[in-house]
């Protein structure tokens, strides 16, 4: 058994950046199923936003403002008000650490425009600032005293009588389980793009942390709220930065027209997430797609090389190795992408988790990041929010941890769960029913890509939750052929299946039971939002005779729902 | 099949790839600075010989020097100078922060210039010994 | 517990000896470039059919230049091709033991041969 | 048009083919320590990799044809660095290269050179990432920041912005034929992340960082041989950063400034 005062469930820059204010005071450990460096906050694009005002004045009322609008109001508003108030903080704080920025002409911060952004906020370094972020964070750990398990898959919470008391997790490269006893654990482990065929996730991002808070008994919040990324390349589904639009890209469709004119006459290309990707899927469905498919465009030859090898050198660099088109000279071929999960593990504005409704916390349990909902994105993000979230809430939880410290301690670690988890890798390792874990996935992320994409309705849904009931019990007949303990990730991919399986149903189950359009959450069936009988959010939990949703109001202070238009 | 590493595997890999031009380049250079070397020892080695023959010894072995077969190797040496110095001269240029970019076209730009004037050194020893 | 970077380790061992041998190997190698040209082109260029002779070296070491230029190439080629010697075994055999000997050795070479061909050349200016 | 069996006939290991590529040959390496095996290569034949990616093949073969092939793999976008492995000989990210590019029928996939095996393609980067942290990979500026943000010229960003880019994936370090017999070699990586923060005027310790290279086996080292710089798959012009760092350090040594 391995011991340590705090462990940190994920290498992301929410969990990095825990890890880095932990470990000031703690004994800290960051366990993660990737090496920290390989997480998928490097892939984030874009930018991370504040109101700075370097370019144009800004303020933090006026990014409250377009974060709640843009969620639909469904976020919490104390949340929010933390999170635009702190924003400017944090990126200078990242700024000392030696994040590379780029620069305005007088050596600040460079600052663009941003889907749902009112001004130009979004603090970028090119089209690589989660990377440069990540890596940041990452090597500002490397002096401190952080244990690092790289390539440990954590496979279970030790949860009892509502006191977290570590993890389980597997060796990767041994094959081998083990208990980690703590005081306290912080879960940072991202998103679950991955339950969708088309996504702009990395194949990592299979959300094993809300499988892990699902076995524990712990409930999730919002679900059902999936953002779809306008610009994700054609059939990859891989991102393609809102920067691009941000630097003044075109959407046209398969007519050569900028069709964003009949959606969001105002904002056009920069226009929130949800609108654009409806805007889309629209045009697609109609028959208004690239060759008659299902797919856009983008169009950036107005931008010209020089702009486009300064400001989107990534983007270029994607759409000629994975589709061979160069946006100089081409249209690029695009498509929503699954990019977001709004909801996850419920969490209060410090990172504390929370188990029920009534806001009743899992003492020495914390989250952060996209794993988390605060829930400061609502119904649907605005794009470089989330860098800001899970750089912001992973050094909140970590203050919070340090906090709950102080009078913590080391609580019994619950044999049992050390055995169920030695016993369901055993037995994962060891299956040899008829059924494929990747044919189950390959058919999950059909199904939720299909029946619980952009536009939903309750008969699509209700074959969606059949299906993933269906592949639930088809999992029990798994058969594994790598029987190696030695980086075995046949048996981990697996794992993660089983965890996909897991919260794919409460998606689908909270999004059958959310008869309203709100934000990403789109009801083909139930046109409009319904603030009378929805402004509330989902909390589900797994029982065992199914799921059981309750549900929490919204918390609203400064701006009480209104139309959202663009 | 042997281990991931040790001298074995080194020349197994590095001869895999010794096509890639900054490869050969390399490759080129070290040879070329082994045989210059080896050279250099015969070369004191024929110089000692005035000290311990102070007669004719020295004009006969110098008389030898000048017959055909050594005549070709003298080309080799000298093929292998230039190869070293133009190459080494394209090494300080990457050292002073040129070309760096450009290592492959600036490797052939030198190397043709290595071949011309071993063709020039071949025509004119030829011409003087009356190969032609 | 407690972090700050003094806790790592980090040894720093900067070595000037190695910058300055690469340095000087990129010195040597412009002074040869020089004299080796001036050696070639007096030998073998002027008048590609001559033959050496003793008296002439004789001769020729009379000069002044003769003697700078022919003991710069002693000592530049000695130093440039055992240096690189020393560069290329250093890759293949990376074990200090085994480095200090080959470092030892090839210096103990490059001493003795040095002396020697100096010897011989001072020989051959006063014999003529 | 060529088959299986046409292709064992030939036995050719490098056919160039200037039309439609109809069927590719995999060589991959495998190895599992578990099973106290030497390594071996096994065969697999694709039929149809047109738009593939290495990976995507890799994926095929692993969900289709052998659950038992193991490699790492996260974003496939090109920004993880999980990917790296060695395609007939070359460094790449299996993610962003598509099999048809490599105009081989015959494709051989190792483990990245130079680094301990840990399965099939998969290595242990410990001593990669033991490098990469000697070399204090990350700034140090113990002056109290203002309140803001540091003022950093446009310029003085351009400098450091492409080192500032690697992804880790050590392509460029597994490439370098002195790492492969000199283990303690700091490697094209690291010594590209020292340059990183020695041009970036926010960091204060680079009289530090410079001597932290100046030895045997830092930027002296290196004999220019480019695969580094070739095999960077963010372009990165690695040896160019050694020998920027190089240029600092004689200035240093000569003027005695920095």
């Amino acid at each position: 058994m391995k011991k340590h005062d705090v462990i940190i469930v994920g290498g992301g820059l929410a969990g990095l950046r825990a890890a880095w204010k932990v470990s000031e005071v703690a004994d800290t450990a960051v366990v993660s199923k990737l090496h920290p460096l390989r997480s998928h906050t490097g892939a984030a694009q874009g930018g991370i936003a504040a109101s700075l005002g370097n370019e144009t004045p800004d303020s933090w009322e006026e990014h409250m403002f377009d974060t709640v609008k843009g969620s639909d109001y469904l976020g919490d508003q104390n949340a929010i008000e933390t999170l635009v108030k702190e924003a400017p903080k944090t990126i200078y704080d990242l700024e000392h650490l030696g994040v590379a920025f780029s620069r305005t002409e007088e050596g600040k911060i460079a600052q663009r425009p941003f889907g749902g952004h009112q001004k130009p906020r979004s603090c970028y370094a090119a089209d690589w600032t989660g990377h440069t972020l990540l890596h940041t964070v990452y090597e500002q750990c490397i002096p401190k005293t952080i244990a690092f398990y790289d390539e440990w898959f954590a496979l279970s919470l030790a949860v009892r009588d509502g006191v977290c008391r570590g993890i389980v997790a597997l060796d990767i490269r041994t094959g081998e389980v083990e208990a980690f006893h703590s005081k306290a654990v912080i879960l940072a482990t991202g998103g679950y793009g991955r339950a969708f065929k088309i996504t702009s996730n990395a194949l990592a991002n299979t959300g094993d942390g809300l499988g892990m808070a699902l076995r524990a008994g712990l409930p999730l919040e919002d679900m059902e709220f999936v953002q779809f990324h306008p610009t994700g390349l054609y059939r990859q589904g891989i991102l393609l930065t809102e920067g691009a639009r941000g630097e003044g890209g075109y959407l046209v469709n398969g007519d050569g027209d900028r069709f964003m004119r009949n959606y969001a006459p105002e904002k056009m290309e920069l226009a929130p997430r949800d609108v654009i990707s409806r805007a889309e899927q629209t045009e697609i469905d109609q028959g208004r797609g690239g060759e008659g498919k299902d797919f856009v465009y983008l169009d950036l030859r107005h931008l010209g090389e020089a702009k486009i090898n300064e400001k989107l050198p990534q983007l270029r660099d994607l759409a000629r190795s994975f589709v061979g088109v160069d946006p100089v000279k081409d249209l690029v071929p695009i498509q929503p992408t699954a990019h977001y999960s709004m909801g996850g593990i419920p969490t209060t504005v410090t990172g504390q988790v929370i188990s029920d409704e009534k806001n009743a916390p899992v003492t020495g349990l914390f989250a952060a990041g996209e794993c988390a909902c605060i829930s400061v994105h609502g119904a649907n993000r605005l794009g470089t929010n989330s860098l800001l979230d899970a750089a912001l809430f992973g050094h909140k939880a970590a203050v919070a941890t340090i906090e709950y410290l102080n009078e913590a301690d080391f609580h019994p670690f619950p044999e049992e769960v050390m055995i169920e988890g030695v016993t369901r890798v055993k037995w994962v390792r060891e299956a040899n029913g008829r059924e494929s874990a990747p044919k189950l996935r390959h058919e999950l992320q059909e199904t939720m890509t299909q029946k619980c994409g952009v536009f939903r309705d309750r008969e699509k849904l209700e074959e969606c939750l059949a299906k993933v009931k269906e592949l639930q019990k088809r999992f029990d007949d798994i058969g594994i052929g790598d029987r190696s303990k030695s980086f075995n990730t046949e048996v981990t991919e697996a794992l993660e299946t089983q965890n996909m399986l897991d919260f794919s149903e409460i998606i689908v189950y909270g999004a059958m039971q959310r008869e309203e359009c709100r934000g990403a959450h789109w009801r083909v069936d139930h046109p409009g939002r319904d603030d009378e009988n929805w402004l509330k959010h989902t909390i589900a939990f797994q029982k065992e005779d199914g799921i059981e949703l309750r549900y929490k109001d919204v918390v609203i202070t400064r701006y009480p729902p209104k139309e959202r238009g663009y | 099949m042997a281990g991931h590493s040790g001298l074995g595997y080194y020349l197994r890999r590095v001869l895999r790839v010794s096509l890639e031009t900054g490869t050969m380049a390399h490759l080129l250079h070290r040879v070329t600075g082994l045989l210059i070397v080896v050279y250099l020892f015969l070369h004191i080695g024929a110089m000692s010989y005035t000290y311990f023959d102070a007669g004719s010894g020295f004009d006969d072995l110098m008389a030898t020097f000048a017959s055909t077969p050594f005549l070709i190797v003298d080309l080799v040496l000298f093929a292998g100078v230039m190869i070293h110095g133009l190459n080494g001269l394209r090494i300080m240029l990457f050292d002073m922060g040129y070309f760096s970019r450009r290592q492959k076209e600036l490797f052939w730009v030198m190397m043709a210039i290595a071949a011309t004037s071993v063709l020039i050194a071949t025509w004119l020893v030829g011409a003087a010994h009356g190969w032609w | 517990m407690g972090g700050g970077e003094l806790q790592q380790t980090v040894h720093i061992h900067a070595s000037k000896r190695s910058f300055w041998l690469w340095f000087l190997q990129r010195v040597s190698s412009v002074g040869l470039i020089v004299v080796l040209l001036f050696h070639m082109i007096v030998l073998h260029y002027v008048d590609p059919s001559a033959e050496i002779t003793l008296a002439d070296t004789h001769v020729r070491l009379q000069s002044f230049l003769f003697i700078i230029v022919d003991s710069l190439l002693l000592g530049f080629g000695l130093f440039h091709g055992l240096n690189g010697v020393r560069n290329v075994a250093y890759d293949y055999f990376p074990k200090p033991g085994t480095r200090k000997a080959i470092s030892s050795i090839l210096l103990i070479v490059g001493v003795v041969v040095f002396v020697w061909g100096a010897f011989v050349l001072v020989n051959l200016v006063l014999a003529g | 048009m060529i088959t299986a069996l046409t292709l064992q006939e030939l036995d050719v290991e490098n056919v160039v083919l200037r039309g439609v590529i109809d069927l590719v040959v995999f060589r991959i390496f495998r190895f599992d320590p578990a099973r106290n095996d030497a390594p071996t290569f096994q065969t697999y034949d694709l039929p149809d990799t047109a738009g593939m990616t290495i990976l995507d093949a890799l994926i095929h073969i692993k969900e289709n044809m052998d659950s038992t092939l193991s490699f790492r793999r996260s974003c496939r976008s090109a920004i993880c660095g999980s990917c790296a492995i060695c395609a007939n000989g070359k460094n790449l990210l299996a993610c962003n290269t598509q099999v048809n590019d490599l105009k081989k029928v015959r494709i051989t996939l190792e483990p990245l050179p130079g680094f301990p095996m840990m399965r099939d393609l998969v290595v242990d980067w410990e001593p990669f990432f033991d490098q990469y942290r000697s070399v204090k990979p990350y700034m140090v500026a113990r002056s109290t920041p203002p309140e803001k943000e540091r003022i950093q010229d446009q310029k003085t960003r351009k400098a450091y912005d492409e080192a500032a880019q690697c992804i880790m994936c050590s392509a460029c370090t597994s490439s370098c034929p002195v790492v492969w017999t000199d283990g303690n070699y700091l490697g094209p990586a690291a010594l590209t992340k020292a340059w990183r923060f020695v041009a970036d005027d926010r960091d204060e310790i680079t009289r530090e960082r410079l001597a932290m290279v100046n030895n045997e086996e830092g930027v002296w080292r290196c004999h220019t041989i480019f695969r580094c710089t070739d095999s960077c798959p963010k372009k990165i012009d690695t040896a160019g950063s050694i020998e920027s760092l190089r240029k600092k350090i004689i200035w240093h040594q000569l003027t005695g400034r920095i």
